[in-house]
């Protein structure tokens, strides 16, 4: 079996990142948004590791960076949601079409 | 003498108008002021000719110079020359009048004097700058006063103009903009006019420098086409800011258009004075031709500002020293009468209501100094001997006549076929105003000119016949400083 | 020695009474002012006599010739280290002959207008412009510098402009002020031109250094101007051509003479001393003050003057026929005579016998001084009587009002030829220097002078003969004028019966020296005789009342109704002024400005307004929108960085 | 140890009012009455205190680092905080986690600080977190109001976006380069296409912080949604200190890009002064209107960077402490009529003058100001952006810049209109102004006439650089 290379992970994470931005752009609720997020967020993480193992092994700088990155994730995404609460208590919806309100 | 008490007279004025507590103070506060601005620039001009005559040949008097933005190489660098002594007159002269002819102005009365006396500062200091930067400041100062006094306390579209003015001439100061960082750098990092002026900038630079300048410069003189905000933007604008108006702030932009543009970049001038001429001298015709189907006395004199104002203009594209002295000349001369004919048109309006000629006739009869004064102003425009109009005028067309090739010669002509223009508009404004008989009854009613509205229009007009009678002291203040311009151009 | 001060005094005195009358008049001299300015006047008329007394056989003739004294020239404005308008007087005999009518006239004038005006409500203010003219027609007489007779030219102008206006309560009035100042004012731009020309390739403005040398043909400047060319004419040529202009304007030469009849719309007293006795004559005082250097350097416009003048003379003789207005006669006729001394000096030549021309017309400049101020202030002691100008409100006015009716007779004598009398002495000279020197104008001034005797003539009958005299309105209390009036019609009767006896010849000559006249009874025998005709033919006509001059007309047709609307030249200028200028240009330019150059400004604004319309729907509210604009930025920017600027 | 505590004296100082306040809000409940003015003495505190125990140095194995400029850029976001507290204080009396409010922003400008002040990517990205997510809970604080919750919306979804983007810029840098440390990545930077890319992207979340367009989508409807004190916040605390991070990172890191990155600042000035303008042009909503506004401040600033010279950032720096006068002048005077009148439409601004002169003057000074005209500061502050941008010689882009001059009056004439000359039936009934309001509004007026006039100022904080 063929051991996975830095190109295989980059595609991955690539595909991933495109995944969520395909998701962030499309989906209409705000919860798949915000999910759609976090993949963006993981296939920069895999890209941190994926670089950190292949082309720098001897740092490690990749690597904290992807540990923040989920914290900072988690901090953000519970903001999120708070907000969306928010939201859908003065909107009964987390529908992101019925929050435009604001344009112009 | 210290400059700074150009600034600081007017700024103290401005403030003590703040602090004054009813419209009474706020009157005589600013009279006092302004009487002690003419009263300084009186001394100015006395103690500049002292000066002179005690051979004191430096360029510019009374030099001061304090850093500012050292790290600019920006200086608040003040100083005067014949050109400056004579706009400061002259920018004196307006205040006061401008001042006195807004006497009952009810209201806002503290905010408009505010204004008006911010309005004044502005041109002294811009006379008074020998530092670009500080130059440009005090331009762009009268940008606020203006629009104001033009929205607030105007008359008709005045939204309107009030916004067109401001933008254009926002327009001309970005082009002035552009220009002056073009110099700055090109020069060495200044922006002091006095080391510019020894500085070499390249041709190219300056051909490229120079449209920006003058161009920029030309909005606010009424550079034709750039010249629409005039007629809007005085005849929307109460007495006292079209005097201003006409008599100061198109003069910053003359000033400008020689003192920095022509003074700095002589290569420029010469490969645009061709344009120049071509525009002024459209400028004087057309203005003088469109004026002549104007019906509004404000729009008349309007108009007829954009046709004197290019003599001034045709005068610095002549490039000869005679033609600079006689557009210096103009644009004093032009400043002074103009703000009396607007203050005029103003003291006719309080009275009649009306700024329409059709609706006026026979004023004499019962506004004989008005009337009179009118009359007298009228003539001014139309290059009377004995009054000052004339005086500039004529040096212009020597000054141009110097020139000797054809192109010089036509554009020369063509000029001076505008004083029979002139008369035209002028005697039909006048004939159908103050003479002919009264079509109105009403107007057998009205009052004359009151104690502040006469002391104003008699101040105005000893201007127009000092300048008009005796021109020479104005020509020994603009010669030697025309001189200098030239040398400059001449490559001496 | 001339004395500067007496001779500055001369024109300063009435200025004094300008300013006394302008700014006390309206409250505290009102009454006193016609007053205060005749006196003043008064005064500079006796300084010009002793002038000219001191200049003529004191001290002016230096070797047989008349000298040209310079006694005051301050620097007003100086241009460049040469050229520069200088303030100076002037006294040389033309000058010094110049002031004496001026200040003469003026003063005939002032007294005239004391009964004239009496009782006008702007009185002081009259007075106060009849001194304005005055000191500038002085200033302009005494000028040593062409740019100070510009200013003085223009001065002039103006005060003309205020008196044809004074009743400025009058359309009428105010139009025909108008009128004479923006059709002078044409002309004066050809002046001011003209004077470019000549002090640019002079180098100066001087009078006397001017002519000095443009007329010497080995100065460089002389030969500069000539070989600078424009349209075929060299330099030299258009300024004199110019310069000419603005004399024709001031003097009403055809066809800049559109003004002067209208002018008539002025105070009678006005009329005679500004539009007959000294302004109009501004433009014959000017060639000849550079009468050198139209001679000498410049021919073909001395030629061309000629005919101007001699052309003015016979169209104005021509309309003067036709006229019912008595004002506008003379008018015509002041126009016809300045025709006269135009061409008097378009045929003479520099110095010697071949300068008789020159003389002759400053001779017939003075004499015509006299005999029309006269007529005017007679027509105006008529329109005073009757209360209109025309004609036919007239006639039969010998028995009412006799001293008017003898000295009105008397000007009409001397202005027809009839010999012994001041005109015939001039204008025979006129006519003998036509003679030697252009035939064909020598007839046309033949002709003319004929139909002077008999336009004259129609005149004199038709006022105090031809019907006799019925009141209009019927309360014609008052007699003839006092004797405020009748004085100066008196004195300036005897001034036109006998001004003809100066030996003008041997003061006033193009070149100084004296100059011999000599009449021939044989060659007079012609003009005389013409003149005589005319005014038998005039008799005929006009003495009783008839129908002859209605047949005469109908039977003339077209031309009768060419002249009578004054060959439609008004016409002609009010197309071009009305239809041309106002309409054509002036409407363009209006709405040039406003709709191409102001729409320019305003579409740029509206524009910028509009495109902020139109992108509003970018920023549509929807965040999914906005994340793919982000991405298309970034993707666009990673492209072109990238692949296209890297 | 002493150099620790003086190095991070700016952020240590927050730190403790912070925990202050964080101490007051577990303790018994105070009423805002109290709190406020002992937040904002505080604050005050805070902002002298910055002036004093400056030292230059670094910290954490080089992660953080600090120079007199730094100090300057964070005292300057002091006063700004400061006067955030004054001259919103009508707002901020009323809410009713004031406690809540202020430990989020002090926060999210603890973040700021180390932004400022980061020497590592690592660092950078969780002190620009910090200065974001808090915020955008800020941006919720109108709880009942739906825009409100809108507008945070999408700041936390567009923001957590773009920090996507960031991310991935940064780790292809990682990538290429193998470090994430500043000072090192100004070596290694070679431009290979995958760095540029890399930059563009983290370029794009830059730009996504500054508003500059086509990135600037959010910002006005945030600010719009937002209560007036995070609007204010986020228009000047926010953009100044990315803009001072943006040059450091620009000029330091990316000197070996600065073709790249010219060109690329070039461009993006001129699109977001014009499309920031034209928005501006149409805009009735105030809030909207200034948010807008601040997008073409934006494009100035960008003038300025294009510089890559000190005097860019010295004018930058300068341009901010003006621009925080004058933008918070402006704020606070729409606050202030907002909370008393609940008016937001520049219509409604219509006849102001007749009734509260003093707000229309202070409103006037301050527009005056962003539009450039003197003698407010705003004159010298956008003066000296242009002069340093146009060191380049770029005339054509100049020009631009100078025009859209003309256009940015343009509108903030229309709301000096509004103010001055039209007329109104029903104009704001006139308003009593609470002293720290006033206070507050003084302080920026003053400071709008002032800053331009002491020409010590700008020398200054050039001597510093």
């Amino acid at each position: 079996m063929m051991e996975p290379g830095l190109y295989h992970i980059l595609t991955v994470s690539i595909a991933l990142f495109f995944i969520g931005v395909m998701g962030f752009l499309t989906r209409r609720n705000l919860i798949t948004m915000l999910m759609s997020l976090e993949l963006i967020l993981n296939s920069v993480n895999l890209n941190f590791i994926a670089f950190n193992k292949y082309v720098w092994p001897g740092k490690m700088d990749g690597l904290f960076f992807t540990i923040f990155i989920i914290a900072i994730a988690a901090a953000e995404a519970a903001v999120a949601i708070a907000i969306i609460i928010n939201l859908y208590r003065s909107n009964q919806s987390i529908d992101v079409t019925n929050a435009e309100d604001l344009k112009y | 003498m210290n400059l700074l008490v150009l600034i600081g007279a007017p700024l103290l004025t401005a403030l003590a108008v703040l602090a004054a507590r009813n419209r009474q103070q706020v009157r005589w506060i600013s009279l006092a002021g302004s009487l002690v601005q003419l009263g300084l620039a009186v001394a100015l001009l006395l103690a500049y000719r002292h000066e002179r005559a005690l051979q004191q040949t430096a360029q510019m008097l009374f030099e001061q110079q304090y850093p500012l933005f050292k790290s600019f190489n920006i200086g608040f660098h003040i100083g005067v020359d014949g050109i400056s002594v004579a706009m400061i007159l002259l920018t004196s002269f307006v205040v006061v009048a401008g001042v006195l002819v807004s006497w009952n102005v009810e209201k806002m009365t503290k905010e408009f004097y505010f204004l008006l006396l911010l309005l004044g500062l502005g041109a002294y200091g811009f006379f008074i700058s020998l530092d670009l930067f500080v130059l440009f400041f005090f331009l762009e100062i009268s940008v606020i006063p203006k629009y104001l006094l033009i929205g607030i306390w105007g008359s008709g579209k005045k939204e309107y103009s009030a916004n067109k003015l401001a933008l254009m001439l926002m327009g001309g100061s970005a082009l002035i903009l552009v220009g002056m960082l073009g110099l700055y750098f090109y020069a060495g990092n200044t922006f002091d006019i006095l080391a510019l002026s020894k500085s070499t900038i390249p041709g190219e630079i300056q051909h490229i420098l120079f449209p920006l300048l003058f161009v920029g410069f030309g909005v606010f003189t009424a550079l034709f086409p750039l010249h629409t905000w005039v007629p809007d933007g005085h005849s929307s604008a109460p007495t006292a800011g079209s005097m201003f108006l006409a008599g100061i702030s198109m003069k910053l932009g003359g000033y400008g258009c020689l003192r920095i543009a022509t003074y700095l970049l002589p290569e420029g001038a010469k490969e645009y004075a061709t344009i120049i001429i071509v525009l002024s001298s459209i400028a004087i015709l057309y203005g003088a031709f469109a004026t002549m189907m104007q019906k509004d006395l404000k729009y008349i004199n309007a108009y007829s500002s954009v046709s004197h104002v290019g003599f001034s203009l045709l005068g610095i594209g002549m490039l000869t020293q005679t033609a600079i002295t006689g557009a210096l000349m103009q644009m004093v001369s032009h400043g002074v009468m103009t703000a009396l004919f607007f203050a005029v048109i103003g003291m006719i309006y309080d009275r009649t209501h009306t700024r329409m000629v059709a609706d006026m006739g026979g004023l004499m009869k019962k506004l004989p100094f008005i009337s009179t004064v009118f009359f007298l102003v009228g003539l001014c425009s139309l290059g009377l001997p004995g009054l000052s109009g004339f005086v500039a005028e004529m040096t212009v067309f020597v000054g141009s006549w110097e020139n000797p090739d054809t192109f010089h010669r036509i554009a020369t002509i063509a000029a001076a076929m505008s004083i029979v223009v002139t008369a035209v508009y002028i005697l039909r404004a006048v004939g159908r105003t103050v003479m002919g008989p009264v079509t109105n009854p009403e107007h057998l009613e009205l009052k004359d000119a009151a104690w502040n509205e006469k002391l104003a229009a008699i101040l105005l007009l000893a201007g127009i016949l000092a300048i008009g009678i005796a021109p020479g002291w104005l020509n020994d203040l603009l010669q030697p400083a025309a001189e200098e311009i030239m040398n400059r151009i001449a490559g001496k | 020695m001339p004395n500067a001060i007496n001779i500055a005094l001369i024109p300063l005195l009435p200025f004094a009474g300008f300013l006394l009358s302008g700014l006390f008049g309206r409250k505290y001299i009102r009454n006193f002012a016609g007053m205060l300015g005749t006196a003043l006047i008064l005064g500079s008329a006796i300084l010009a006599l002793y002038t000219a007394y001191d200049y003529f056989f004191v001290y002016g003739k230096v070797d047989g010739v008349y000298q040209q004294f310079v006694p005051l020239k301050i620097t007003w404005l100086a241009f460049t280290k040469e050229l520069s308008i200088d303030m100076g007087l002037v006294i040389d005999p033309i000058s010094v002959m110049m002031l004496v009518v001026v200040t003469f006239v003026s003063l005939m004038v002032h007294i005239y207008s004391l009964g004239y005006l009496k009782g006008e409500e702007r009185f002081a203010t009259y007075y106060a412009y009849l001194g304005l003219f005055t000191f500038s027609m002085l200033g302009l007489v005494l000028a040593s510098n062409i740019f100070q007779i510009y200013i003085f030219w223009e001065l002039v102008g103006v005060s003309s402009f205020l008196l044809i206006g004074f009743y400025y309560d009058k359309p009428s009035a105010v139009a025909a002020s108008k009128k004479a100042f923006i059709v002078t004012r044409f002309a004066d731009l050809g002046f001011l031109i003209g004077i470019l020309i000549l002090s640019y390739f002079s180098g100066t403005l001087d009078f006397q250094e001017l002519i000095a040398r443009l007329t010497s043909p080995e100065s460089n400047e002389a030969k500069a101007a000539a070989a600078s060319t424009f349209l075929g004419a060299s330099a030299l040529t258009w300024g004199a051509a110019l310069v000419f202009m603005g004399g024709a304007g001031k003097s009403a030469m055809f066809p800049l003479h559109i003004w002067l009849p209208d002018a008539m719309e002025g105070p009678t007293p006005v009329s005679a001393l500004i539009h007959a006795a000294t302004m109009v004559v501004a433009g014959v005082y000017l060639v000849a003050r550079l009468f050198p250097v139209f001679a000498l350097s410049t021919p073909a416009v001395l030629e061309m003057i000629g005919w101007v003048g001699a052309v003015s003379a016979i169209v104005a003789a021509v309309i003067a026929c036709t006229q019912t207005d008595i004002k506008r006669v003379l008018a015509y006729s002041t126009m016809s005579q300045i025709g006269y001394m135009m061409f008097a000096l378009g045929v003479s030549k520099y110095g010697g016998e071949a300068g008789l021309g020159y003389t002759a017309s400053m001779f017939h400049l003075f004499t015509h001084a006299m005999f029309k101020a006269l007529l005017f202030l007679g027509a105006g002691a008529v329109i005073h009587y009757v209360h209109s100008n025309e004609m036919k409100d007239m006639g039969g006015l010998r028995k009412k009002m006799p001293v008017t009716h003898f000295t009105f007779l008397i000007a009409c004598l001397s202005i027809a030829g009839v010999p012994f009398l001041s005109g015939f002495y001039s204008k025979e000279e006129i006519l003998l220097a036509a003679y030697h020197s252009n035939t064909a104008i020598y007839y046309i001034a033949l002709v003319t002078s004929g139909l002077t005797a008999f336009y004259m003539f129609r005149l004199y009958f038709n006022i105090f003969w031809n019907k006799p005299y019925e009141a209009h309105g019927g309360h014609h209390g008052h007699g003839e004028g006092g004797l405020v009036m009748m004085l100066p019609l008196i004195l300036l009767a005897i001034g036109a019966a006998g001004a003809g006896y100066i030996p003008f010849g041997e003061l006033v000559s193009s070149d100084g020296k004296a100059l011999e006249s000599h009449f021939d009874i044989a060659f007079s025998a012609a003009p005389v005789l013409l003149g005589l005709t005319g005014i038998a033919v005039a008799a005929w006509m006009y003495l009783k009342e008839n129908k002859k001059p209605e047949n005469m007309a109908s039977s003339l047709g077209g031309i009768y109704k060419a002249a009578y609307h004054k060959f439609y030249i008004d016409e002609l200028y009010l197309f071009i002024t009305k239809k041309v200028l106002f309409n054509l240009v002036g409407r363009t330019a209006a709405w040039f400005d406003r709709t191409i150059v102001d729409g320019l400004v305003n579409l740029t604004g509206n524009t910028t307004v509009l495109v902020a319309e139109g992108i509003k729907k970018f920023q549509s509210g929807k965040v999914q929108q906005y994340a793919i604009y982000f991405l298309a930025g970034v993707v666009l920017l990673a492209a072109f960085f990238v692949y296209v600027w890297r | 140890m002493n150099e620790f505590f003086s190095l991070m004296k700016s952020e240590l100082v927050l730190t403790g009012i912070i925990f202050l306040l964080l101490f007051i809000k577990i303790g018994k409940g105070v009423k805002n009455e109290t709190l406020l003015p002992l937040i904002q003495v505080l604050l005050l505190a805070n902002f002298l205190f910055g002036f004093f125990l400056n030292k230059q140095g670094r910290l954490f194995g080089d992660m953080y680092y600090t120079t007199s400029l730094i100090v300057m850029q964070k005292n300057i976001l002091n006063l700004g905080v400061y006067l955030i507290s004054l001259v919103c204080a009508d707002w901020l009396k009323k809410t009713q986690h004031l406690a809540e409010f202020f430990l989020l922003m002090l926060s999210a400008l603890l973040g700021m600080f180390f932004m400022i002040s980061s020497a590592n990517l690592l660092i950078f990205y969780l002190s620009l977190e910090l200065a974001t997510i808090p915020v955008a809970a800020m941006a919720n604080f109108d709880l009942e109001k739906k825009t409100s919750a809108e507008g945070a919306m999408k700041m936390i979804l567009s923001s957590a976006f773009s920090s996507g983007i960031l991310l991935f810029g940064i780790s292809l840098i990682y990538g290429t380069t193998g470090s994430i440390s500043l000072p090192q990545l100004g070596q290694l930077l070679d431009n290979s296409p995958l760095q540029i890319l890399a930059f563009i992207f983290f370029f794009a979340a830059f730009a996504f912080k500054l508003s500059i367009v086509p990135f600037h989508l959010w910002t006005a409807d945030v600010y719009e949604g937002s209560p007036i004190a995070v609007t204010s916040f986020l228009s000047v605390i926010s953009k100044g200190a990315v803009a001072f991070i943006f040059m450091t990172m620009l000029f330091r890191v990316f000197q070996p890009m600065a073709h790249i990155w010219y060109q690329l600042v070039v461009v993006l000035a001129i699109a977001t002064m014009v499309i920031g303008n034209l928005f501006a042009l149409r805009q009735q909503n105030i809030k909207r209107f200034l948010a807008f506004s601040s997008i073409a401040q934006v494009g100035f600033i960008l003038v300025a960077v294009s510089s890559n010279d000190p005097m860019g950032i010295t004018s930058v720096v300068y341009f901010v402490l003006v621009y925080i006068f004058s933008n918070l002048a402006a704020f606070g005077v729409a606050a202030v009529i907002t909370e008393k009148t609940g008016k937001e439409n520049i219509d409604d601004y219509k006849g102001l003058y007749k009734t509260n002169p003093f707000l229309s003057w202070i409103l006037a000074l301050s527009l005056f100001s962003l539009a450039g005209i003197p003698p407010t500061a705003g004159f010298f502050g956008k003066l000296f952006l242009i002069t340093a941008g146009s060191a380049n010689a770029n005339y054509w882009f100049i020009i631009v810049v100078a025009l859209n001059l003309i256009v940015s009056l343009y509108y903030y004439l229309r709301v000096i209109r509004a103010v001055f000359m039209d007329k109104n039936d029903n104009p704001v009934e006139p308003v009593t102004i609470s002293a720290p309001v006033r206070l507050g509004l003084l302080i920026c007026g003053a400071g709008i006439v002032i800053t331009g006039m002491l020409s010590w100022i700008y020398d200054y904080i050039y001597t510093l650089k």
